[in-house]
């Protein structure tokens, strides 16, 4: 610590408005990243570079991208979301259950529900595991990892309970019973581009107005940064809370009618082990479990960083065990570079500062001197 | 600041008890504040001033009693609903979001919007925070981030932030803790412009000379009840004082001896970067001496870098360049722990965020950083250490429960004995203090300055930072003003003055002595 | 087409039209089961893998770890790769159907192993074991060795896997007709080793009587051995499974285990490839869709001539 | 903690050493959760209450609990240990790998390392992957939580690398090769009681001493509690923190070496999931995740309840669905409770500073009297 160097060496800036070339890359580490990662598989497949590819990638990155919009959400308020994956499956399963025919024993009928109604019904269901959580880490004061953690055994039980363990197929619909078009969310193409991605692009801009243009905004990251000042200055921190989890709660089931879509069938075990993918997505893209930090930029990178890392050690061949090695290596060293940026900042500040003293001193002496 | 007497009452309390469980901070205080005035409320370390202002500003609710705001009966059951009805408060502890910037720390929780209500509008808060800042005389651009202030500039933005409010009501509760003389005068601008439209403010601080300079009113809290009010006019510090606590403001000093001995700690050049913020220098080329039977002030301004300077000598903030030896030895390489061992320790500046665990025990606090002292056979013995830890307590007049209580059970003062406390149980050579008095009442006050001069006579030595005149000219062997970084001036305190001191730590000029 | 140098090569620079349909043999071929971390599973990849490349692929051996989702993301990629054929150990019967259905869109024709899809006319072929008849051979042998009668513990596979439920019925449509064999307790181990020892061990205090333990494959049988020996009731407790793993067999061989139904992995996958081969080439696997191979019971009688799942004859 | 004043009349605590009957309840609550557990097993099934049982459970709680000693560890100091899953599946690997014998390829060789020195490379393995955490956490400044993920990943990579895939049979060696012995670990009963619960009491009365009795017990506390307050104390942080996750990382290659031993085969995949079992045990305790408090004994009950909750679902017959419910609901209460007792006690300690302020006032009104 206490490193007695008078001398410090004088540090080099000459790049990007007084910062050097390498300080400019730290700063977008996670894009830098990104493209490093495409030359590298590129290089390696035919396959990477294609636009096929590359949109099937990207469908891929979409629903981790989705969940990580919400997942930072509750990470920028300083709370942690461990449910998600579970709520991938149940809401698959909610949907699953209405779309086959819902037995309204009562009444000794089978509801078929209209598509959209299932649509709200399984992003409802999403709302209220975050609400449930939300509740517990609000009014119970529980803390979010064990809330959430509670929560994941809860509505993966859920979901293996509804579902008796079993999946749902053929999710298409019938057009008789008026309940088709649920196919649409993963196999649907708007303008060529496959669904998923638009409601990726959707979720990224409404999130992105609701972190930088709304009020709600700056609670969220007035939440994270100092919880009790943004009490006191009028914060309904309570609700904040609250309502990001909601908001982390229907965007993973919005991922989970996207991944049964696309499969055409639900089973009650998908999403499981998501949360981790999430999170690791929004940390990679920049943002602090702390709290107070983190960016729409950032999670979106973050999802395409894993994305396309584990779509990309496939095309070329990586076997599995190496690809759980890369992907560990990847999170650590994502977060590492975070931190030698800040220090690096930091550092070259104090010496900057050091070396002004030190000519002033040298001023001061030799005015001394010619007195 | 005479206004005509007798002007409307805007808020008034009526018999407001709160009970925290089961006892009570306040017992049927009534308090009212007029429009246009400044009322002091002047009491001791929990005698329960702040808990009668969050009360007032709706953070707290009372356990019986009546708010009349215009003589109408109110609920306020938030801070954002006193807010809506004109009453503003400037909390005791800061409350800035550090990852936010100036203009939305001012205005988080009432943003300006636009677009139905559903954007900030954040081009109209920047340039009202200019505006608002500006009338604090302080320029910082409104888009800094909050955590990149030093302490005394986010005062101010705290202070911005109520002003901005444009309440009828303005609740100052420590307002002036962190601020320089020449911001604590700009304040006390502001707060004449407030009165003479008729803005009524409640005025808390603990430093008396304020309270007399600004307020028209006086009213004093002792254990939870109004004990006396009085016009200021009609009254003086002596009376403050014996009001507080029955006794007078000389007795806070102890004797010194002004005997010092050889050169105990002696620093040369010592240059540290500032930690929070960026390419700053905290000091700069410091030189100085300390030695045994020595006791020597740092007096200074917020933000003069006494802080750097004390954790540099003990160990903690990076150095950047010079020496620091002990009694010959250099001791610059050493890390914290070694250095405690070596005999130099520090009492922090900031006991919560620095000094005390609040998850452990009184007397786990008081050993932690002795705890290798009391090791036999590898295990720590709880017999030692409970007695050292019960004689330490009893010489610092440690009033508790148990040594097994918990750290939240004390009142300020004490918690800051039991920090002193434990830098005594590493049996130092130098101590280190910074701002052993700061937020505690006079009772305690004079009980540390006590212990600093019994400690000194035992032929080692104390270095303290303090803010407070009164403490550089009567506390100390020695007193070295600081100014941005420098030592400006080596004063003996017994020929100094008042107003030599604040020229001094104010400018850093050294026209006057050398 | 691939930049990995294997005999493709050669024989695809046999012809010089690259561009007609599917009729030489060459390119990759996608190679996906559930995790490696299960023998089995890394049998049937190893075999498809050799018999791929040995004929001329080159391969590649993906594991969906039994995520319905990772496996349609690994068929993506597999679309991505232009790969010239799947074969695929699948992520549960129903879940597959539409990434079995979005490869046979892109043109790859998947070729299912060891575990079906409840749907026919998707995939190219679809090669499995015969569950049912291996476990009733596995069922009888059971209740020959229990003699007819006493309690006994059924450990189930993963719920979602169609397997489960057919070994589960063949046990019983066997063992059900001995009104003196009673069941007196069925758990799910999800086909894993610690939580069937776990659990068995906890179902043998509440039910000491217990004279035997059947299971829906062999890692849980090997779990539940590890828990009868901890028991110390090795050798009073008769424990069966499925699959024919190294393991089970050298358990079988110690006398700790009865016996397991040997699924031929390694002869499924190589017919998996065979076929393969031939719909590129001639566009037509010459058999039928749904194919059942024979399972085998090993015990202690011909463990001797059990090499790695498949047993000589 | 909070103990009694001798005069505090206003409170009244009639019951329990000053406390009331609720409180009381409420401070044993885990211990309580696990007698209510075991009463409402020990009516649903009559071998829940039996001598073998109790065994045979608390054999299984074994390796659960050492691993929740070890994370309890860190959790004190405020970390947390997502990574302590995977190496107790790589330390089962690591023995495997030298049970079965080592290729020395370079000398042509195959070692048969005595059991011993198995068990010390196994420990010595896992102490690796904690000083791995430990560095990134001290050294980079990488998040716990962020960094144990990485390692999870890389641990859990590197087993079945090694392993490459595949489960290491029949570990109990061979006399002739003189490495038997090893199934002592998982099925030795010395004077009667399955090893791995000697080795649980031995954790837990080493984990205990250094908790309570030693420098660095006060330490890891202060750590947790306040790290700047604990480093200007002269506390070395750092090491503390290095050394928690190198302790966490050896309890996590033990709990691997009995599993591997009692199944008498090493499989990669071994100890998923195994973390959250841990944390929940540790948090249901009463430890908190902001660090600073947390206790052996309540790791151990923590742990007791975890093992017997699902030992006893599966005795009633519960389906396995219920249980991931019920799991997941009882870390939730359990934590729930956690909360109310904190928020009772915090009311008493207010109510305790408030009367020694007023105590003082009047010993020094009393003084000024008689002066
Ligand atoms: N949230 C709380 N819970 C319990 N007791 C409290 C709480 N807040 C204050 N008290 C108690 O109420 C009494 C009054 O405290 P208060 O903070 O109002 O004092 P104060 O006059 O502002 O003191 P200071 O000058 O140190 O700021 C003290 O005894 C304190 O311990
Ligand atoms: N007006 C100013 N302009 C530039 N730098 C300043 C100014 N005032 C203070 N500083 C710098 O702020 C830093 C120190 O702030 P800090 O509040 O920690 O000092 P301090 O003397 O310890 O104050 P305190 O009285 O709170 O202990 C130093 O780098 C000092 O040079
Ligand atoms: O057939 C396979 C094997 O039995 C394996 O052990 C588990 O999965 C089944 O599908
Ligand atoms: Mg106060
Ligand atoms: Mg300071």
């Amino acid at each position: 610590m206490t490193s007695t160097t008078a001398e410090a060496p004088a540090v080099r800036r000459p790049l990007f408005k007084n910062r050097s070339f390498g300080e400019f890359l730290l700063d977008q580490r996670a894009f830098v990243a990104l493209i490093v990662l495409m030359i590298v598989f590129s290089l390696l497949s035919d396959h990477f570079l294609t636009a096929d590819n590359l949109v099937t990638m990207t469908r891929h990155v979409a629903y981790n991208a989705i969940l990580a919009l919400g997942v930072l959400l509750v990470i920028v308020t300083g709370g942690i979301d461990l449910s998600v994956g579970s709520v991938v499956g149940l809401s698959g399963i909610v949907a699953g259950v209405l779309l086959q025919g819902w037995e309204l024993s009562l009444f000794d009928v089978t509801a078929y529900p209209a598509v959209w109604v299932v649509i709200v019904i399984a992003l409802a269901v999403g709302a209220l595991v975050g609400a449930l959580n939300g509740l517990l880490i609000t009014r119970f004061k529980v803390a979010p990892f064990i809330a959430t953690l509670g929560t994941m055994y809860i509505a993966r039980g859920a979901a293996l309970l509804i579902s008796n363990g079993s999946t749902f197929p053929r999710l298409q619909g019938e057009a008789e019973l008026g309940n088709t078009g649920f196919s649409f969310l993963g196999v649907g193409r708007p303008l060529g581009i496959p669904t998923a991605i638009w409601i990726m692009v959707i979720a990224a801009v409404l999130v992105w107005v609701l972190t930088r243009i709304t009020p709600f905004g700056r609670w969220l990251y007035a939440t994270g940064g100092n919880e009790r000042a943004a009490e006191l200055s009028g914060v309904p921190v309570k609700s904040v809370k609250m309502r990001v989890y909601i908001i982390s709660g229907i965007c993973a089931a919005m991922a989970g009618l996207i991944i049964a879509s696309e499969l055409t069938s639900a089973a009650p075990q998908t999403g499981t082990a998501f949360e981790m993918n999430a999170i690791a997505a929004v940390v990679i893209g920049g943002a602090s479990l702390a709290g107070g930090r983190g960016t729409v930029k950032g999670a979106l990178i973050g999802a395409f960083v894993i994305g396309f890392l584990s779509d990309g050690l496939v095309l070329v061949g990586v076997s599995s065990f190496w690809q759980t090695v890369i992907k560990g290596l990847v999170i650590v060293l994502a977060v590492i570079l975070d931190q030698s940026q800040e220090r690096l900042k930091s550092s070259r500040a104090a010496a900057q500062a050091a070396q002004s003293v030190k000519r002033e001193a040298a001023e001061r002496e030799a005015s001394a001197a010619t007195a | 600041m005479t206004h005509a007497a007798q002007e409307t009452v805007l808020l008034r309390a009526e018999a407001v008890t709160k009970a925290y469980g089961g006892t009570h901070a306040l017992r049927g205080v009534d308090f009212e504040v007029r429009a246009g005035e400044v009322t002091a409320l002047i009491g001791e370390n929990g005698a329960g001033k702040s808990t009668l202002m969050k009360i007032l500003a709706g953070v707290e609710r009372p356990s019986s009693g009546t708010i009349l705001l215009d003589g109408e009966p109110v609920t306020f059951s938030s801070p954002t609903e006193a807010l809506d009805n004109g009453v503003a408060i400037i909390h005791q502890e800061l409350n800035l979001c550090p990852n936010l910037s100036i203009s939305d720390n001012i205005f988080l929780g009432r943003e300006e919007r636009r677009a139905a209500g559903l954007a900030v509008d954040y081009g109209r808060q920047q340039s009202v925070a200019a505006e608002v800042l500006a009338r604090l005389e302080e320029e910082i651009d409104p888009d800094t981030l909050a955590g990149d202030l030093r302490l005394g500039q986010q005062q101010l933005v705290e202070i911005a932030r109520a002003l901005n409010e444009e309440a009828r009501v303005l609740i100052m509760d420590e307002p002036t803790s962190a601020l320089s003389h020449s911001e604590v005068q700009v304040l006390f601008k502001v707060i004449e412009d407030l009165t003479r439209r008729g803005v009524a403010i409640i005025y808390i601080s603990h430093h008396l000379d304020e309270c007399l300079e600004i307020a028209d009113q006086a009213v004093i809290l002792r254990d939870g009840a109004v004990v006396a009010r009085a016009a200021m006019a009609d009254v003086d510090m002596q009376w403050i004082v014996t009001q507080m606590v029955g006794r007078e403001e000389s007795d806070l000093f102890a004797d010194l001896t002004h005997d010092p001995g050889d050169v105990l700690l002696e620093v040369r050049d010592l240059v540290v970067a500032d930690p929070d913020t960026h390419g700053r220098l905290a000091v700069r080329r410091v030189s100085l001496d300390v030695h045994e039977r020595e006791i020597v002030g740092i007096f200074g301004l917020m933000g003069a870098g006494r802080t750097e300077l004390l954790e540099a000598l003990a160990g903690r903030n990076k150095v950047l360049g010079g020496t620091v030896s002990l009694a010959g030895r250099d001791v610059g390489h050493l890390q914290v722990s070694e250095r405690i061992a070596d005999g130099i320790v520090l009492v922090p500046e900031d006991r919560q965020r620095d000094g005390l665990v609040q998850s452990l025990s009184i007397g786990m606090n008081m050993a932690l950083a002795s705890v290798l002292r009391f090791i036999k056979g590898g295990f720590v013995s709880a017999g030692d250490e409970r007695r050292t830890s019960e004689e330490t307590g009893r010489q610092v007049r440690l009033k508790m429960a148990s040594l097994d209580a918990a750290i939240g059970s004390l009142s300020g003062g004490n918690q800051q004995k039991v920090v002193i406390a434990k830098a005594l149980m590493t049996e130092p050579r130098v101590v280190l203090l910074d701002e052993p008095s700061r937020g505690i009442d006079v009772g305690a006050k004079a009980d540390i300055f006590t212990l600093m001069a019994q400690f000194s006579k035992e032929g080692r030595a104390v270095l303290f930072a303090t803010s407070e005149v009164s403490e550089a000219l009567f506390a100390c062997d020695r007193v070295l003003v600081m100014n941005r970084g420098e030592i400006v001036a080596d004063l003996d305190p017994r020929h100094a003055t008042r107003e030599q001191l604040m020229a001094l730590a104010d400018t850093g000029t050294t026209t006057t002595e050398d | 087409s691939t930049t990995s140098t294997t005999a493709a090569e050669t024989s695809s620079a046999a012809t010089s039209s690259s561009a007609a349909a599917p009729a030489e043999a060459g390119g990759l071929i996608s190679v996906i089961t559930p995790a490696h971390s299960n023998v089995f599973f890394k049998a049937e990849a190893d075999a498809a893998v050799a018999a791929a490349e040995k004929l001329g692929y080159t391969a590649q051996a993906d594991s969906h770890d039994d995520d319905p989702n990772k496996q349609s993301e690994l068929i993506d990629a597999a679309i991505s790769s232009k790969a010239v054929a799947i074969i695929l150990d699948n992520a549960g019967a129903d879940v597959t159907v539409g990434a079995v259905q979005k490869a046979k869109d892109a043109g790859i024709p998947v070729f299912l192993i060891d575990r079906e899809i409840n749907e026919t006319g998707v995939a190219a072929a679809q090669i499995v074991a015969n569950n049912s008849q291996g476990a009733g051979l596995v069922g009888e042998a059971f209740v020959e060795a229990m003699e007819g009668k006493g309690d006994f513990i059924e450990l189930l596979g993963r719920e979602t896997d169609t397997n489960a439920a057919v070994r589960s019925d063949a046990y019983h449509a066997v063992i059900d007709q001995y009104a003196d064999m009673k069941m007196v307790a069925q758990e799910t181990a999800n086909w894993d080793q610690q939580e069937a020892f776990t659990k068995v061990s906890t179902l043998l205090q509440a039910n000491p009587d217990v004279k035997g333990i059947i299971a829906g494959n062999d890692t849980m049988a090997l779990g539940a051995v590890a828990a009868v020996d901890a028991a110390g009731l090795t050798g009073d407790v008769i424990v069966a499974g499925f699959d024919g793993s190294p393991d089970a067999v050298a358990a079988i061989k110690e006398g700790k285990m009865l016996a397991t139904g040997l699924q031929p992995a390694v002869k499924i996958s190589e017919m998996a490839v065979e076929q393969a081969d031939a719909f590129i080439r001639t566009g037509d696997t010459g058999q039928e869709e749904k194919q059942s191979v024979d399972c085998y019971l090993i015990d202690a009688s011909n463990a001797d001539k059990y090499t790695t799942f498949a047993l000589e004859d």
